[in-house]
């Protein structure tokens, strides 16, 4: 079968691949570019935990061809901190412990930074509707919110 | 998952019997299929093609007539799974032939059917939609071929 | 596992229309693929040829005009639609119903165009849109046709699209004055599929008083969304009270044909469609009626 | 000086930078040079005999290396219960015969998960389908199907559990209640799925990658099915996508990779998916539950009786210990005078139930709490009056069972009733309810037969100051990694940061049974603070020549500084301090070790945490749908640790445990489960959950470490009895069948009203006729 090529950006670093079309986003980001913070539990788009932001908008990237996403620009969780400075968002998850075995974190964290991009000033309930298409088992989600609370109400303006 | 029901026809018992035990009229009367062949005295090979929406499987499956008291009694076995590996399908039916008053006979089933595999992630729901409709479709069939024959 | 394909991409929807007619027997469409990769992964659906539409700009728009209402173009996201100012203007409901489709990153790549090509009873656009008196155009690479929503779902997940034809435009026409529509669906956990849903459009005659015209639509409650015009019809031409809504309701439950499953019993799901009936005619209704 | 310079000062865990940046390493993210990847088929056929299998086709696919069945095995039996042989019944790769819908038949190896994948659907297996029995009750009856052969009408495992005078009790009850239970099963919904990466070289030594909660157990158990020394195999486990329970088992992953890596001697790679996840890797136990409990007028608590026939489907699994256990904590946290516990544990051809967080505790507080509400209102007596009237308390002896020592419940009553109060009156609809509930802090049962200690730790202080701490433990999100080096520090008197714990590797850490039965805090957490405590002594008897106390019990450490007791202003720095020691032992780094296994604690467990929940919620009584509101919890886990890690577990059980009580469960057609996927299996969102608030109530636990016990585990008991309560305090109806679903409350309701009604006219007709 042919293979196809895709160039794209993914935290800012472009990429030039030749993939088959029938790989997924996730995949090509975990197996070939090695960014396996993106994780994938359950192959029925149902638990997000694969979720990345596509030219600023969350997406599950087992549920997008990664040839879709030819010419995008793609964050995952490591594009998140700036080297050792973690972002405002990771700082909050440590301090309100919002993650446990922290499979779900890296979609959770993504989700939750696309959520405030849009609207930095939302109020519970939108925090709530905002990571609704993520599955935690671990949290209760509760400590997730409040995390991303504390950030939205300008706890962690300043950088870390 | 159970599927039963039952309908009346007028007619000769023994008649519904036998054209009820013919490959023929099973194959007009199933919905999809594409082959229905006696083995032998007691089992039949069948290819039954069924789709939803984008998806088509073609179940290979035999029957065993495994109970057979003419002309009132049948139970048979199914099994068989997906050509293309999508699902395994086994069933087991008991049709019962009941002659009532005026000549009438009452044909009534239970058919208990189960799909495992790649299928059943599909969701319950439309393989129990599918199952009713393909169950409303063979009864209709078979009602409307009965009545042609008596 | 995604049994290998050929991935089609045309810059213009004309060249896809070409490519549709020459592999059209072995091919399907991607837009978001939200629904298809689900079955694509499971092995269920392996298509020889799959042709991606999903950057079709000409087909990404939100048109209105007085005289011929809403134009919405196939692959508009859900997300789109939800954040349109104009929508969220004119059809609010809409944007209610959007708000709860899913997940937001599902409505942030999924599009309205696919999601009804895909015919799912259970999606939330259907009821809506018929509720709407929405009406579909497609084309292929001779001519295109327009035919209303209600149509175009034929059976689970099987719609009047024959194989060379794409979705290209959802329309609705002007409302006629005085009409309102309401949507909710009934589910334990919020943004899932609908347990049953209903959309109900009423229309209130020039006085405010009687109803003029009804539509019902249930949704997950059949194969198809499906349009309960047996209540519809004891609601056209009557005032609305307490008895007659109640009627009403029990009429479209009956009209329902839902299938049991894991989620809900048959019984409980026509228990579903009657509450919800009530409730979405009861609050079209109210706003209608205000409406000038 | 504070009491404690580390602990009960919240901390976020110690791996939490790796977790939100993406580079915690999980056993799904390795990627071995010349790795392969593996595929298991399974069973479509509930109870079947196996007549052939043929892997020729399979076998020439290309880039299929290898394929192995129940041929390529030694067919020995596993289980954990290995001091009970007749227990361990499970081949994991089945040789002759399959029991339920899932289990392993072939495995095979390739060189990407595509080609095994369709390798699978190319191993031709030839079964001969045998009839099959699903239901427990029907299990038993003469003349089902026999699932195994030494088990006649399938019994599997039988427990009695009595004390006093049960008759007698009755006898003396003003008041008897009888009610019976069914209760759900529940999928363990571990974000990462089993897997395994196995690789076996040329010198006779595997090592295997897993996402486990005890590498000790699967280091042993592969070495018994594999037919292999212990220590020539390592199990490593960093990162563990979360475990409740189906993780410290030996899985199909774990096995067949290393089946197939010792066959190819190159590594395998296995992931499940999650469909295999839902139907092969065991599920909470699902119960039949009679309870007949006798009462005085005033609410004390005289008698009960508990028959129980459990689900266990094809295997034994820990399924034995979740019917001790819900016979056990059936009569918890409550002071019963005489009480009687039947219970069957019975093979059905279904996934085998096991242990998931509560053990058959959950099952047993829902039934319980349930019953006591209704109690409570058929006698007019408030809930938490008859609760407290009855609660344990510190010394307590449970008869023949357990001895409890620290017991916080009637403060955690008091706190409860305190909120329940403060929301005055509550809207139309609206309900509270509430769930008193204790759990065990580690289990005492060495049904695994070690010889070792039950936990162990070592501590080395490097000349830096820095301290390794080596534990066998296993976080797998809980937070254990971080009580663990919280604990060394204190006792150490370093800082938090002054700790890197090892943890997740059976070559370089010291054994500890893992983490299940809510056992790190205490066992683990003694051990290590005695590894710390022993290499202080070393610190501090080389510091004494310095400060010259009377006897070195005088000095201790404190945030690094090393200081007489009486006197802290007069001391010397920890980081000199440890340079004389190390120089002082001739060059030799600190060694500190410690180990602890439980001597003369009961039947169950050294300790018992203690607590109460209230749930409040919505019914919207047209469809019977449940909003949660609010969910408060008081919770005495002695002294916490990390009250930012309690408050998570706490929280995060919640969330869990409230599924159990409405939406989550495992329906089966003829042993198939009918949801196998995360859409149609409905776990709680972020929109369901209701605004939480944890009320800690410590107290101190004599054999915890610092006083502290378990937290997180028992916080799974009460929801579903709370939210039962709540659901009857707000419509009046009570439902004993797990899940409550909005479909159950709704019929519940309706037909109440036709009664009410039948009665109506009943009572009209009867007027007329008069």
């Amino acid at each position: 079968m042919a293979k196809y090529l895709l160039c794209f950006t993914v935290n800012g670093e472009y990429h030039e691949l030749y993939i088959k079309p029938k790989r997924l986003l996730v995949e090509v980001l975990r197996d070939d570019l090695g960014l396996t913070g993106t994780k994938r539990a359950c192959n029925t788009g149902a638990c997000a935990a694969c979720t990345v932001l596509l030219n600023g908008a969350s997406v599950k990237s087992c549920s997008v061809l990664a040839l879709q996403a030819d010419g995008a620009e793609i964050l995952t969780v490591e594009g998140l901190a700036d080297g050792a400075r973690l972002s405002p968002l990771q700082r909050s998850f440590l301090d309100h412990g919002a993650y446990q075995c922290g499979f779900c974190t890296p979609g959770m964290l993504v989700s939750a930074q696309a959520l405030l991009d849009e609207n930095p000033k939302p109020t519970r309930e939108e925090i709530r509707e905002g990571i609704q298409g993520n599955i935690c088992r671990c949290t209760g989600y509760n400590s997730i919110i409040r995390a991303v609370e504390a950030v939205a109400k300008g706890k962690y303006k300043e950088k870390g | 998952m159970i599927l039963e029901g039952k309908f009346a026809l007028k007619a000769p018992i023994q008649l519904l019997w036998d054209t009820l035990l013919d490959p023929e009229t099973l194959q007009a009367c199933i919905p999809g299929a594409e082959k229905i062949a006696r083995f032998d005295e007691k089992t039949y090979d069948c290819l039954v093609k069924q789709k939803v929406g984008p998806i088509t499987v073609r179940f290979k499956f035999k029957v065993i007539l495994v109970k057979v008291q003419p002309p009132e009694h049948i139970e048979m076995e199914g099994e068989g799974e997906d050509i293309g590996k999508a699902g395994r399908f086994v069933q087991r039916t008991t049709i019962d032939l009941k002659e009532n008053k005026g000549g009438e006979v009452e044909l009534s089933y239970n058919c208990k059917a189960n799909i495992v595999g790649k299928l059943a992630m599909f969701g319950d729901r439309i393989l129990k939609a599918k199952a009713k409709k393909v169950e409303k479709e063979f009864t209709e069939a078979l009602h409307e071929k009965l009545k042609s024959v008596v | 596992m995604i049994r290998d394909f050929v991935y089609l991409r045309a810059d213009t929807l004309k060249e896809t229309l070409d490519i549709l007619e020459q592999c059209k027997d072995d091919s399907k469409i991607i837009c978001g693929g939200q629904s298809l990769l689900i079955l694509m992964r499971q092995g269920l659906v392996s298509p020889r040829y799959l042709i991606d539409i999903k950057h079709l700009e000409e087909l990404d728009y939100i048109k209105f005009s007085s005289q011929e209402g809403l134009k919405i173009g196939a692959i508009t996201t859900h997300r789109t639609l939800e954040k349109s100012a104009l929508i969220k203007k004119r059809y609010p409901v809409l944007v209610d119903m959007e708000k709860n489709l899913a997940s937001v990153q599902t409505r942030n790549w999924g599009t309205i165009g696919g999601n009804l090509a895909h015919g799912d009873p259970t999606g939330d656009p259907g009821p809506v849109f018929i509720a709407l008196n929405a009406i579909v155009k497609t084309a292929n690479k001779e001519r295109e046709r327009t035919l209303p929503l209600e149509e175009f779902f034929i059976d689970f997940f099987e719609t009047a699209l024959e194989e060379n034809e794409l979705l290209i435009e959802i329309q609705i026409p002007v409302v006629p004055p005085k009409t309102a529509v309401a949507y909710e669906k009934f589910n334990i956990i919020k943004n899932d599929q609908g347990i049953v849903s209903v959309a109900a459009s009423m229309t209130a005659d020039d006085s405010g008083i009687k109803c003029k015209d009804a539509r019902i639509v249930l949704g997950a409650a059949a194969p198809v969304p499906k349009r309960a015009k047996a209540a519809e019809q004891m609601l056209r031409g009557q005032k609305l009270n307490e008895r007659l809504l109640d009627q009403a309701a029990e009429k479209a439950s009956k009209e329902a044909e839902p299938v049991a499953d894991v989620h809900a019993s048959e019984d409980y799901r026509k228990f579903l469609v009657k509450a919800l009936t009530k409730k979405m005619v009861m609050r079209s209704w109210e706003q209608a009626k205000r409406l000038t | 000086m504070k009491k404690y310079t580390v602990i009960n000062t919240p901390v976020h865990n110690i791996d939490g930078i790796a977790k939100v940046t993406g580079q915690a390493g999980y056993t799904f993210d390795i990627k071995l040079p010349h790795m392969l990847y593996g595929k298991i088929l399974r069973s479509p056929y509930a109870h079947a005999k196996i007549l052939k299998i043929n892997t020729r086709k399979a076998k020439r696919l290309i880039g299929v290396k290898a394929v192995v069945t129940g041929k390529d095995t030694l067919g020995i039996k596993q289980g954990i219960w290995r001091r009970y042989k007749e227990l361990c019944d499970e081949e994991i790769l089945a040789r002759s015969k399959v029991r339920y819908i899932g289990e392993p038949v072939a495995a095979v190896a390739a060189v990407d998960e595509d080609t095994a994948e369709e390798a699978q659907d190319l191993i031709e297996v030839e079964y001969e389908s045998l009839p099959a029995v699903f239901d427990p009750l029907e299990a038993i009856k003469e003349g089902a199907p026999q699932i195994h052969e030494h088990a006649e009408q399938n019994i599997n495992v039988t427990r009695h559990i009595e004390w006093g005078d049960v008759e007698e009790g009755f006898k003396k009850a003003d008041y008897i209640r009888e009610d019976r239970f069914r209760v759900s099963s529940q999928a363990h919904v571990c974000m990462e799925t089993h897997n395994a990466v196995a690789s076996y070289t040329p010198e006779g030594k595997l090592t295997v990658w897993t996402s486990t909660q005890s590498h000790y157990y699967i280091k042993v158990l592969l070495a018994d099915i594999l037919g292999l020394k212990e220590n020539d195999i390592r199990v490593i486990s960093r990162y563990t996508g979360g475990g409740f329970g189906s993780k410290f088992e030996l899985d199909s992953a774990q096995f067949c990779s290393a089946l197939l890596s010792m066959k190819l001697c190159r590594p395998v790679k296995i992931v499940l998916m999650r469909d295999e996840e839902f139907m092969a890797t065991k599920r909470r136990t699902p119960m039949f539950y009679y309870l007949r409990t006798g009462v005085k007028k005033d609410g004390k608590f005289l008698a009960k009786e508990a028959r129980v026939y459990t689900e266990g489907g094809a295997y034994t699994a820990m399924g034995a210990t979740a019917l001790y256990l819900t016979g056990f904590f059936q009569a918890f946290p409550y002071v019963w005078q005489s009480y009687r516990y039947d219970g069957y544990r019975v093979y059905t051809n279904t996934e085998p139930s096991s242990a998931m967080r509560g053990f058959g505790a959950p099952q047993a507080t829902f039934t319980a709490e349930t019953q006591i509400d209704l109690i409570a209102s058929d006698l007019g007596i408030d809930p938490i009056e008859i609760r407290r009237k009855n609660a344990m308390y510190p010394g307590y002896e449970v008869p023949g069972q357990a001895r409890i020592q620290s017991c916080g419940l009637s403060q955690c009553l008091d706190k409860i009733e305190e909120w329940v109060k403060s929301r005055g009156k509550l809207p139309l609809h609206r309900g509270i309810g509430v769930a008193a509930y204790g759990f065990m802090s580690g289990g005492i049962f060495n049904w695994f037969d070690t010889p070792y200690a039950f936990s162990s730790a070592l501590v080395q202080v490097n000349i830096d100051g820095k301290v390794d701490l080596y534990v066998g433990s296993q976080d797998m999100g809980q937070g254990s990694n971080t009580t663990l080096s919280m604990i060394c520090a204190e006792e150490l008197g370093v800082r938090l940061e002054d700790i890197r714990l090892h943890m997740g590797d059976t070559d370089t850490c010291p054994v500890d049974l893992g983490a299940w039965g809510s056992r790190e805090t205490l066992m683990q957490g003694n051990a290590v603070k005695m590894a710390a405590a022993d290499a202080k002594r070393q610190i501090l008897e080389f510091s004494a020549a310095k400060l010259g106390p009377n006897i070195v019990y005088d000095l201790d450490i404190k945030d690094r500084w090393v200081h007489l007791m009486a006197r802290p202003e007069r001391g010397l720095s920890y980081y000199d301090a440890v340079k004389e020691t190390i120089r002082g032992k001739d060059g030799q780094p600190i060694v500190g070790r410690g180990h602890y296994t439980p001597h003369r604690k009961g039947m169950i467990s050294p300790a018992y945490s203690f607590g109460v929940q209230a749930v409040e919620a919505d019914v919207d009584p047209e469809t019977g749908k449940i909003t949660l509101k609010n969910c408060v919890t008081a919770h005495d886990c002695g002294q916490v640790i990390n009250p930012l890690g309690v408050e998570g577990q706490l929280e995060g059980a919640m969330a869990m445990a409230a599924g159990y009580g409405f939406t989550e469960d495992l329906p089966m057609d003829e042993g198939k489960i009918l949801n196998p996927n995360l859409v149609d299996y409905k776990v709680l969102r972020a929109t369901e959950m209701p605004e939480t608030k944890v009320v800690e109530v410590e107290t101190y636990e004599p054999e915890g470490p610092f006083g502290a016990k378990e937290a997180g585990e028992g916080l799974t008991n009460p929801t579903a009895g709370a939210l039962s309560n709540a659901i009857y305090h707000a419509t009046g109806i009570s439902i004993k069948n797990l899940p409550i679903t909005a479909e159950k409350v709704h019929d519940a309701i309706r037909d109440r009203e036709r009664k009410k009604k039948a009665k109506k006219t009943d009572r009209v007709q009867r007027t007329k006729q008069k």
